[in-house]
């Protein structure tokens, strides 16, 4: 029997599947016990209520989508008396995806989470912030940094940094969230991008922009991981367009710890469950003991097999 | 498993779920007049425990250079468990509807479900006046029949451009229900003469529940309708969506709330979660 | 009939559609009448010899494919004595795509080709330099200008500037380019990827990473087209992507003057000319009699139009 | 429109085009044994002047989630010119190959070509001997034909694992081969039993062109032969394609050059369009 268990950190999960933050409400324990999965990633709040954005909230691209959505939030009380509550029902650490306006915001919002029964946040610095055309905490690494560190000198909780993949070099960002002190980097958050629909001549969400996810976007981001986690010494959750086992084992040997597993889960809400069924089926066919010996294990091309392969 | 018993709270205790991935199979997939087509599957024990109101996440077929990724939600037209059959009613008008257009006799198709909040039906209800358009005419019948199920009378007001669009009438009338046809050919489906059947009817027999979907203007006549007369009412409201569990947020619409001192404010809702069958009071248009 | 010509800077082209660089080839010559284009940029080389990665360098992907080539080149000698007068043969104007190692080398290689025949210079600033992990001159934007700039001061042909898609913001690198004295950009080049195959464990091209092509690409490199439109006054190319009439009016509606369709010309080596025909009927159709006129004519939505769509 | 007469260099001078995405129609596509199917369309006349050696570029369906995006690269097993058809013998090994073997009578399968530099027989040949092991066999089918039109002697070396995998013998027998079986069953598809072969053939009849494709061993066996006797020699190689049209540069194997002053040296060509036959001597394995 494969032993499925993965640490991020001080955490050991049953399992490296979890869903991406957003993509996993209450609705799900009616399709499957939520109990089978790794972790449960909450969707992002902020402190305050909002609304979020205002619909078309969604467009359908090819192998992917395009949501445009906002944070809509409840805010911290509902979270702690509400959300928490129904999860922790579940055998299942739970982790809060957090969102401020600020620094500052940050840090105070992770401290009110201390106690909650989150075993850790997800800081999301990513999500595309429309107002500043697309421009995040997690496009500037010193941002990144800081917020980070406040988060961990207000709680003791792990912190896990959502990076953004709107950056140009992305390990720059992954060093700076470890140097304030990140426990995990998940990455990554949704592609910005845009559509527009030829007859009416408007964008099809209606903040214009959005971010692409879905498998379209995971080469992009499994370069992303292998980066990543050629540059930091804290574990990588893989997050980009996970549809199958055989996405999360390229993850994995790309150097993820864990996937996160996203929009799939709105075609398929069985996905992860399925996910994790072949991932099992996958480890006992190649005789692999510990699902955990798959993280980073991609091997290069010798110079033997390219001369083989007709290098020059 | 036991179906209908497994409360949402409930779930994670048990390995019995109220939604599933159904894979049903395909009985027809019949043009039922030159706009809509008529979708009848063989469903698993779980999809037929669905409510009037509730809907399907659809899978659809590929369209050519659509590949559809997404599901398409899709209101049930009936739902018959003696013969453990699904009836969905489709205009084919969108890359998915042209997707599920393709699918023939014994192909599967892939139903999410049964999802959302389905109509409630006041206890004591006497009687339902529904009254619908176009394909909102195939949302409504599910209601018609467990309205009689439950004793009360059924006044099914049918909308449409012409008599030979018209649709469920047989089912609903099979079902108990009295039904009204207006058509634009003959000129009785404007509001104003809507709104004057209405008062008829009212008169006649009191209606103490209306329902209505897939017209903003028959749903504003209602709202006018069910407020003047202070009587309850629902629609049932359509939306693009994502994932149809409440999960992506992509499906929301703006509602009307009350807060507990009385304070109204508007806020967004899931369709797909909240709904898609919502307080017609507290529906914005 | 529709005019379907646009400018250039100073270049007018008798349509908008054009091949990205290296997606295009004698061989096409094979398959229909080149003249129909709008331009022909061809396929980058540098001033020495190069052999290119070594194979495999192509891995299918979804919707889309991860190549990576390198840049094998013949040198300037062959593209002045048998490349440019091969394509000389139709009624087009040729642009060069070049690349070199330096900021002297990209000035010198443009001024050998000042009297070569070629309309214009494409600066291939953008290409992966996988040997630096994917860092290229287009992620700088110091780089971008300088090379640029040196182009500029030695030749007088037009200077069009490919910009690279892997920065966290291409807005910056658009007026990098601009300042530096583009006569248009291209927006943009491959997105840089990575794919491991879960059964040998070993990268999907032998060079580990890779360029991400095709129309998973649009929604991102759309986003990008916009962007740039916004930032500079020069005319921006789309290229990303593009797979057909419909495809070319989203660019052009994003901000784009013209459009470059590059991996669906390896699916389908007629596609150019069926975009044409459509785009034509599709003019026509709208009433449209200038193709240009749809140059950056997206509408945003609305505040009446978001009220009554359900907005807040 | 004329075909065989524009040559590439004239493109552009009128309308008429050697390479098209030729639409066939399928008349056929069944399993010749356990491992091959044989396709067989019809072909208009741009597809029907393919050279032997020459390959078309296959737009396969999608199969299940793998989309094939790109298109497959597909010697021509048969060029029929009389019925209008082309055959194609494939293994179903790929989602490509998957995808393909869905098609069925009447589908219409999109075939751009013909595409790439086929056999080029010397003037005057007397005795080709082509030696090929699997789909390799498919491929040196039509060069069969050619070289029997223009008057040569063409012996045919079949091998396979065993022989009910054999496939092409009866076309090469019917296109006047003679043809020789060696199979790993019966132990005589060894190099060295093929060597041997060889020599017993080149000593009865000499030879002066040898061609194969689809296996190093053969290929190496060729090249040591061929070289020893100073016959000339051609190999049909195979490589993951892009485009087919020479414009990717992602289908090159490396070759050896021969520069002006003697010095050799080694580089990159494209299977596509440097290719994909190949003089034996050049050919880096």
């Amino acid at each position: 029997m494969t032993d499925l268990s993965v640490r991020i950190g001080d955490i050991t999960l049953a399992n490296p599947i979890m869903p991406g933050s957003g993509t996993l409400a209450e609705g799900m324990a009616d399709v499957f016990d939520l109990s089978r999965l790794g972790a449960i990633v909450t969707k992002t709040f902020t402190d305050d209520l909002r609304e979020g954005n205002a619909p078309p909230r969604v467009a359908e691209l090819q192998n992917s989508t395009l949501f445009s959505i906002g944070i809509p939030s409840k805010g911290t009380d509902y979270y702690l008396n509400k959300t928490v509550p129904f999860y922790q029902k579940f055998n299942t650490p739970i982790v809060a995806s957090i969102s401020a306006d600020t620094t500052e915001g940050f840090g105070a919002l992770a401290a009110k989470l201390s106690d909650s029964g989150v075993v850790a946040i997800e800081a999301n610095i990513s999500c595309p912030n429309l107002k500043k055309d697309g421009l995040a905490f997690g496009m500037d690494p010193v941002a990144t940094e800081e917020v980070i560190r406040a988060m961990k000198a207000a709680t003791h909780l792990p912190v896990w940094a959502k990076l953004s993949p709107n950056v140009g070099d992305i390990a720059v960002i992954a060093r700076a969230a470890e140097n304030g002190g990140a426990d995990a980097l998940v990455t990554a958050n949704a592609m910005l991008a845009m559509a527009i629909d030829i007859e009416t001549w408007q964008p099809r969400v209606a903040n214009l922009m959005g971010g692409i996810t879905g498998p379209a976007t995971k080469p992009v981001i499994m370069r992303m991981v292998y980066q990543c986690a050629q540059a930091v010494s804290i574990p990588v959750i893989g997050c980009g367009g996970v549809s199958n086992a055989a996405d999360a084992i390229e993850y994995m040997l790309a150097g993820a710890t864990a996937v996160q597993m996203g929009t799939q889960s709105f075609v398929q809400p069985t996905a992860m469950v399925k996910l994790l069924d072949d991932l099992t089926a996958y480890c006992e066919r190649r005789g692999i003991a510990k699902v955990s010996k798959l993280t980073g294990a991609m091997r290069m091309f010798s110079p033997e097999q390219l001369a083989r392969q007709g290098s020059l | 498993m036991s179906l209908c018993a497994v409360k949402p709270d409930e779930a994670g205790a048990g390995d019995s779920f109220p939604v599933a991935e159904n894979l049903c199979t395909i009985v027809s997939n019949d043009w039922v007049n030159e706009e809509y087509r008529l979708l009848i599957v063989d469903a698993p024990a779980i999809a037929l425990a669905a409510k009037a109101g509730q809907f399907f996440h659809l899978m659809c077929p590929p369209d050519g250079e659509s590949g559809n990724f997404l599901r398409r939600p899709m209101s049930i037209h009936r739902i018959d468990r003696e013969q453990g059959q699904l009836h969905f009613l489709y205009k084919v008008q969108g890359s998915g509807t042209r997707g599920l257009a393709t699918l023939g006799q014994g192909d599967t198709l892939d139903a999410l479900g049964p999802v959302g909040q389905g109509f409630t039906l006041p206890r004591g209800t006497q009687h339902v006046v529904m009254i619908g358009r176009g394909v909102g005419l195939a949302t409504l019948a599910p209601l018609a029949q467990e309205a009689v199920a439950a004793g009360a009378k059924v006044t099914a007001i049918l909308s449409a451009r012409m008599a030979s669009l018209l649709m469920a009438e047989d089912a609903l009338r099979s079902d108990g229900a009295e039904v009204v046809i207006v058509t634009d050919d003959v000129g009785n489906s404007d509001t104003t003469s809507l709104e004057a059947l209405l008062r008829r009817v009212h008169a006649d027999r009191p209606i103490d529940f209306v329902a209505t979907c897939g017209s903003k203007r028959l749903t504003r006549l209602l709202q006018d309708f069910s407020t003047e007369f202070g009587i309850a009412g629902q629609v049932a409201l359509e939306q693009r969506m994502g994932c149809a569990l409440g999960m992506c947020f992509a499906c929301v619409m703006p509602f009307r709330n009350t807060a507990a001192d009385g304070t109204r404010t508007v806020g967004y809702r899931r369709v797909c979660w909240d709904g898609p069958v919502f307080n017609l009071e507290e529906t914005v248009l």
